[in-house]
């Protein structure tokens, strides 16, 4: 076993420090360390995206990702989307529009979602299945997922200034 | 009388017979009625006291787990079938 | 995961030390999506693990008309798609950076990565060879540049000595009507592996009838990403029309000596170099005609 | 339930069935706060890790892990003599099956011998799972290696490797007397096939191979077990039946089953694979040598490798017709592969073969074959599948040649009530002309497919509804909502389905209502989630529990108002008698406030199963003729729900199972080499559809209420996947004029038969 080191980040927007092992993924870290189990093991190997969080405003598998890496960087998960007690609107059209059936994958469509309309406000249907092409279901048949990034848009558009 | 539907490799016991009507109230009584007509029968169908693992009673239309205690209607039919899961 | 320890150099210098000097194995970690995947699954080890995206030249996205472009190693996939010159120079490259796993892959996945990685499949590594690209490596004796079809030396394997390190790769300029692409082919339409790939360039005459030179690579059907030599020779001169991409094919299929494998036969990997090579040659020229 | 059937069936008009609340767990699902298996951090808490035969099939000459027990950090290891002596002894799970306790003991680690790549062999418990995974590391196995088979007809072939020397094939009670592979030959037969094939006057006959796949779940199997000193096992875990854990759990450890509590956690899919146990025996051993709580979860590849994927199969089908498109005789012959345990899903198989027509003459034999896999499993709708992909290729092929359109052929010979099924039952009310209806109806068949390369393909599918035992209780709180408690875990919205039952016959609304999922403890038994089971029986059971609750809420305001309680009339969730009228809300809070006994109801059913959901689905491709690649242009699900009591988690299910039908149809595979070792045990080479595969899943619900359920439910769950592969191979054949027999239709393979017919 190596030695641990010592890392601090900012996690939905709050400071955080802990010690990892550099084999630790950041995945782990958050989910045993930091215990923020919002983020998902799939696959642990960047294949399924159930485990997408943001490092420093980008979209990551953070299986692929190690703890160490992650010092003074800035982190967003799941637990993070909500504000104030009030999901956002991405959330409220997933349970809108049953976008989820086992909810093992949605933490992670959640993030990439919205990363993608963060990015791109008004995007095809084509633009929102290539983006999450990397995030697998196997309940929905990303119908209701699509439509429900569909109507976050124009949710989003709605209360854009 | 219940009507029972004898499966394809058993009738080689009822000389080729698809289905036998005999009496019964419960299947239980019907597999034994069948036993004394066709020997050898109840031995295919049952284990001990229950039917044999693999089998699954289905009267009419309606698959049961009540096995031998099943109730009969007198108009029943009663099939031998293989168990149904799902997933 | 076996235990391994961890630096994250900020110099060159440091890096080529730390990597000479490493005891047992060092491996170079840039976005870390082959890397991590390989050592969890201990298909490869590591004793030392060197993180090297605090390098700032391996961070440099640096483009101008004249000079071309020079790709720091570790530069994320995104970086370069999301890049409005490199859309417009380089269409290849963006073809490849774009379907580099999912969009979490190419937000650390680099291009560098991937040509280190030198898997025969690497999607980006037959854009460097048809875009004529060389590496910049650095080593504890100083830095030497090879041409990118010369990298990989079989599957998983490349140059790269102990204490080396891919510090860039450097694009010429596309030059005038010219234009390229990148097509793979896969059973799904991401997050796969290239059954076969194929990258294409081309420069067309004046009057944007005639090819003047043309550069075909192809990925997935050899031990290594490889350079379509006699294809891209035959192919200058040749009008550019749909019976010189489909005879460009043919002579690019003789380059492939593919395996048969859960991903296809070799005759069907064959098959479709053939398919690749017309199809990107088409979209190279159409891209060129602008 | 005839009283029941006359309060409620037909009745048009509901207030919450038929509605689309939001589900009460989808908050916690959005926010990351579910608590899954895998979330649990107990104090203590050691983990676990699996190792795992590198061999098909091979003989355990020695296992030595006194090395792995030096690892620093390492607390226990179990192997297969762990487990007590176990019985040759079958245990009834119900219609899930009978196990054979040994055999699954032997599944779980493994004994004696290793049936295939991934299996078992012994497992460490340690500070972390690291630490566990480099104890694994030095876990010395000494192995014989076996010759081995995957291929379901070599596994048959006289000269084939024997998996297990004691078995013999039964033949519905007959035993041949060789050792053998075939477990099971089963065999029906309707009328008279050589008659019926005489008198017809088309034939068609092909044959069908199929692959194994997975059901591709996202969360890997995970379970924490603690076994306390006080001899309580305490069970986390992510499985589609509490009880059913439990009961495989306490056998295979001989222990009680109520020295056993399962808890079950939210669980991120199933699909017929979170049935059996795998980890939980062994977390469960490794807890009670080292005295902590243990964590086990599987890695990607150890799902794909040592978990059940649905049988790999072999499939000869002949079906005969009249020129004016009667069908006149069906002869089918099914070999599905079971892994390295008996017990596959032949049985169903062969009973839905034929199920959507009515044959005057018919024959199916049917093979349950062992092979070196992983055992099979369930997995929606098990055997349906691949037995509609070989009969509705065969039905297209027959429509072809006589020229009549394949819904109009279809419904000339659909199956309907009176219709004798080949394996012996009529059927009772059923919806499979309705959907067929529907389909034609519908605006994609409708609409005129143009395009080169292009083919628009139509195929049915049929699957029981199994019924069995479920429970649930409920208390009525001061300010009127409803705490339900119920055992069926939840996969995909049910606890919503089942609370909405409950409120519609409370006359209450949908979030007045509070469902959860409670444990083996805190809940009357309740089988598993499966076979379409959980929204048609748990929702009875909380019908009843309505009827419960409601008596005795009619007792309570018969004592405010002191009169008879059967002089109560309730309308609506309104309770009156004599001009006063309260409603549930305001007679609870008087319950409350008259110090009245608190309202407490419970029920428990346990429906028998009924012949159940009929689909139809149209599918509209592309496919690139130099690639062989099919692209799913458009495409439509239509099913018979009975009654869709939340349609958008009806219209989930239908879309779900046909993006799983449709990476069943193209790609996936499990792709063995030429050592019987399976090369893509991974999300990136096992090719699920991701989102940018499939189209928009158009769905139609058709409702023709189950006369067996006070709603006229008919469980949706498993249907929707068996039409698919079918579905895609006519609309191939359509747009190539290629037959493909084989499943994957994967490019390569498609390609091929393109090249080859040009």
């Amino acid at each position: 076993m190596s030695k641990k080191t010592h890392v601090t980040a900012t996690l939905n927007g709050e400071t955080v420090e802990f010690l990892c092992e550099p084999r630790h993924s950041l995945l782990e870290v958050l989910r045993d360390t930091l215990q923020m189990t919002g983020a998902k093991e799939g696959c642990n190997n960047g294949n399924c995206g159930a485990c997408t969080v943001m490092l420093n405003g980008r979209p990551v598998n953070s299986c692929l990702v190690l703890g160490v890496e992650a010092e003074g960087a800035t982190l967003e998960t799941v637990e993070g989307i909500a504000s104030h007690a009030h999901l956002h609107p991405i959330q409220q059209c997933f349970l809108e529009g049953a976008a989820l059936q086992c909810g093992i994958c949605t933490p992670g469509f959640l993030i990439a979602a919205k990363a993608l309309l963060e990015q791109n406000p008004n995007p095809s249907e084509h633009e929102i299945r290539f983006k999450l092409a990397n995030n697998l279901c196997r309940c929905t048949g990303y119908d209701k997922i699509v439509k429900a990034v569909q109507a976050a848009a124009l949710e989003l558009q709605k209360a854009a200034p | 009388m219940p009507v029972v539907f004898i499966p394809t490799p058993m009738r080689d016991l009822t000389g080729g017979e698809a289905t036998v009507t005999v009496e019964g109230e419960f299947v239980r009584d019907v597999i034994d009625a069948l036993d004394r007509r066709y020997p050898g029968i109840k031995d295919r169908l049952c284990r001990g006291d229950a039917l044999v693992p693999g089998l699954q009673v289905c009267i009419d239309d309606t698959m049961t787990r009540r096995g031998l205690n099943a109730r009969l209607a007198p108009q029943s039919e009663v099939h031998f079938l293989p168990p149904i899961g799902g997933g | 995961m076996r235990s391994f320890e961890y630096e994250a150099p900020s110099s060159l210098a440091e890096a080529t030390a730390l990597l000479a000097s490493a005891k047992g194995t060092a491996r170079v970690l840039a976005g870390g999506t082959d890397l991590v995947v390989q050592l969890r699954e201990r298909l490869r080890d590591a004793d030392l693990v060197v993180d090297v995206k605090h390098i700032p030249e391996l961070m440099e996205l640096n483009y101008s008309p004249g000079m071309g472009l020079r790709l720091g190693a570790s530069v994320p996939c995104y970086r370069i798609y999301e890049n409005p010159d490199l859309v417009a120079t380089y269409p290849a490259l963006i073809d490849a950076a774009h379907i580099v796993g999912g969009w979490q892959i190419q937000s650390r996945a680099s291009i560098g990565g991937n040509l280190c990685t030198s898997s025969p499949a690497g999607d980006t590594i037959t854009t460097l060879i048809a875009l004529g690209a060389h590496c910049v490596i650095a080593g504890p004796h100083g830095n030497r540049e090879v041409p990118a079809q010369e990298f990989c030396t079989a599957p998983g394997k490349n140059l790269l000595q102990k204490g080396e390190i891919l510090v860039a790769i450097v694009f010429p300029g596309p030059g005038q009507k010219s234009g390229s692409a990148y097509e793979r082919f896969i059973p799904r339409n991401e997050m796969d592996i290239a059954v076969a790939g194929v990258s294409s360039w081309v420069r067309l005459d004046a009057a944007g009838k005639t090819i003047a030179e043309a550069r075909v690579a192809l990925a997935a059907v050899a031990p290594t990403p490889r350079f379509a030599s006699e294809a891209s020779q035959w192919l200058v001169g040749k009008p550019a029309t749909a019976e010189t991409f489909a005879h460009a094919g043919e002579l690019a299929k003789k380059v492939a000596s593919p395996i048969s494998d859960m991903r296809g036969t070799a005759e069907y990997r064959t098959h479709l170099v053939g398919v690749l090579t017309k199809r990107t040659l088409a979209k190279a020229v159409e891209r060129a005609c602008g | 339930m005839a009283h029941t059937e006359e309060l409620y069936l037909g009745k048009k008009s509901y207030n919450v069935i038929g509605t689309r609340p939001i589900r009460h767990d989808g908050a916690d699902k959005v926010t990351g706060k579910a608590v899954y298996t895998s979330d649990l951090h107990l104090p203590n808490l050691a983990h676990g890790k699996i190792l795992r035969s590198p061999h098909a099939h091979a003989r355990i000459k020695s296992i030595d892990v006194s090395e792995a027990l030096q690892v620093p950090g390492v607390f226990a290891v179990v192997t297969h003599d762990d487990f007590p002596d176990l019985e040759n002894k079958v245990a009834n799970l119900g219609e899930a099956g009978m196990v054979n306790l040994l055999e699954l003991g032997a599944n779980c680690l493994a004994k004696g011998k290793v049936l295939y790549k991934g299996h078992a062999v012994a497992a460490v418990a340690a500070a972390s799972t690291h630490v566990a995974e480099e104890a694994v590391l030095k876990i010395k196995v000494e192995y014989e290696v076996l010759p081995s088979v995957t291929w379901v007809l070599d596994a048959m072939a006289p000269t084939a490797p024997i998996l297990h020397e004691n078995l013999r094939t039964d033949f519905m009670g007959k035993k041949e007397d060789k050792p053998t592979n075939v477990a099971l030959h089963l065999q029906f037969e309707k009328g008279n096939i050589a008659e019926g094939f005489q008198s017809a006057d088309v034939i068609v006959e092909r044959e069908f191979k199929t692959a194994s796949v997975h059901q591709g779940y996202i969360e890997p199997h995970v379970t924490v077990a603690l076994w306390n000193e006080d001899s309580r096992l305490k069970i986390w875990t992510s499985t589609q039946g509490s009880f059913v854990c439990r009961q495989q759990v306490a056998e295979l450890l001989g222990i009680a089953v109520s020295q056993c509590v399962v808890v079950p956690c939210e669980i991120g899919g199933g699909f017929g694979g979170k049935i059996a146990v795998y980890l939980e025996p062994v977390a469960a051993l490794l807890s009670r040598k080292c005295g902590r709580p243990v964590k086990m979860s599987m890695q990607r590849n150890e799902v794909f490798e040592g978990t059940g994927p649905t049988p790999g199969s072999f499939m000869r089908v002949k079906i005969g017709a009249k020129k004016d498109g009667t069908l006149v005789a069906g002869e089918a012959w099914l070999a599905y592969d079971c892994g390295g345990f008996p017990g596959g899903v032949i049985g169903p198989g062969c009973m839905c073969v034929f199920s959507c027509y009515e044959f005057p003459n018919a024959k199916v034999d049917g093979f349950d074959v062992l092979n070196n896999k992983p055992h099979t499993q369930a997995y929606r709708a098990p055997g349906a599948t691949q037995a509609a992909f070989a009969c509705e290729q065969v039905i297209d092929e027959l429509a072809a040649k006589l020229n009549i359109d394949p819904i109009e052929f279809r419904l000339k010979n659909a199956a309907k009530e009176g219709t004798r099924r080949v394996d012996g039952p009529v059927y009772p009310r059923v919806g499979f002309i309705e959907c067929l209806e529907a389909a034609k109806n519908s605006p994609h068949w409708k609409t005129p497919l143009t395009g080169k390369n292009r083919g628009r393909g139509i195929a049915a599918g049929f699957w029981f509804n199994i019924g069995c035992a479920s429970s649930c209780s409920a208390s009525v709180n001061d300010d009127g909502r409803v705490t339900l408690v119920e055992g069926s875990t939840d996969i995909g919205g049910s606890r919503t389905s089942i609370a909405m039952q409950l409120a519609e016959t409370l006359g209450i609304g949908a979030h007045d209502v509070q469902p959860q999922v409670a444990d083996t403890d805190s809940v009357g038994y309740t089988f598993l989630t499966g076979g379409s089971r959980v929204t048609f029986a748990t929702g009875l059971a909380a019908y009843q529990l309505g009827l419960d609750l409601q008596g005795q809420m009619k007792q309570r305001a018969a004592e405010i108002w002191g009169c008879g309680a059967d002089t109560i009339k309730v309308e609506n969730g309104n309770y009156s008698h004599n001009g006063h009228t309260l409603s549930f809300k305001q007679l609870a809070a008087k319950v409350a406030e008259n110090g009245l006994p608190p309202v407490v109801g419970r029920a428990s059913v346990a429906p028998e199963g009924s012949t159940n959901a009929f689909g139809v689905h149209i599918a509209d491709v592309e496919v690139d003729p130099e690639t062989g690649k099919v692209t799913v242009l458009r495409y439509t699900s239509v099913q018979d729900a009975g009654k869709a009591i939340h349609p958008s988690y009806v219209e989930g299910q239908l879309q779900g199972g046909a993006v799983q039908g449709i990476g069943w149809a193209l790609n996936e595979e499990y792709f063995y080499d030429d050592k019987n070792q399976m090369r893509n045990a991974s999300f990136l080479d096992y090719r699920m559809p991701t989102c940018l595969d499939v189209p928009m899943i158009e769905t139609i619900i058709v409702e023709v209420p189950n006369p067996t359920h006070p709603y006229g439910v008919r469980g949706v769950g498993e249907t929707p996947i068996v039409a698919p592969p079918a579905t895609i191979a006519n609309a191939v054949h359509a747009a190539t004029g290629c037959r493909m027999t084989s499943l994957p239709i994967s490019p390569p393979v498609l390609w091929k038969a393109i090249s080859t017919k040009a």
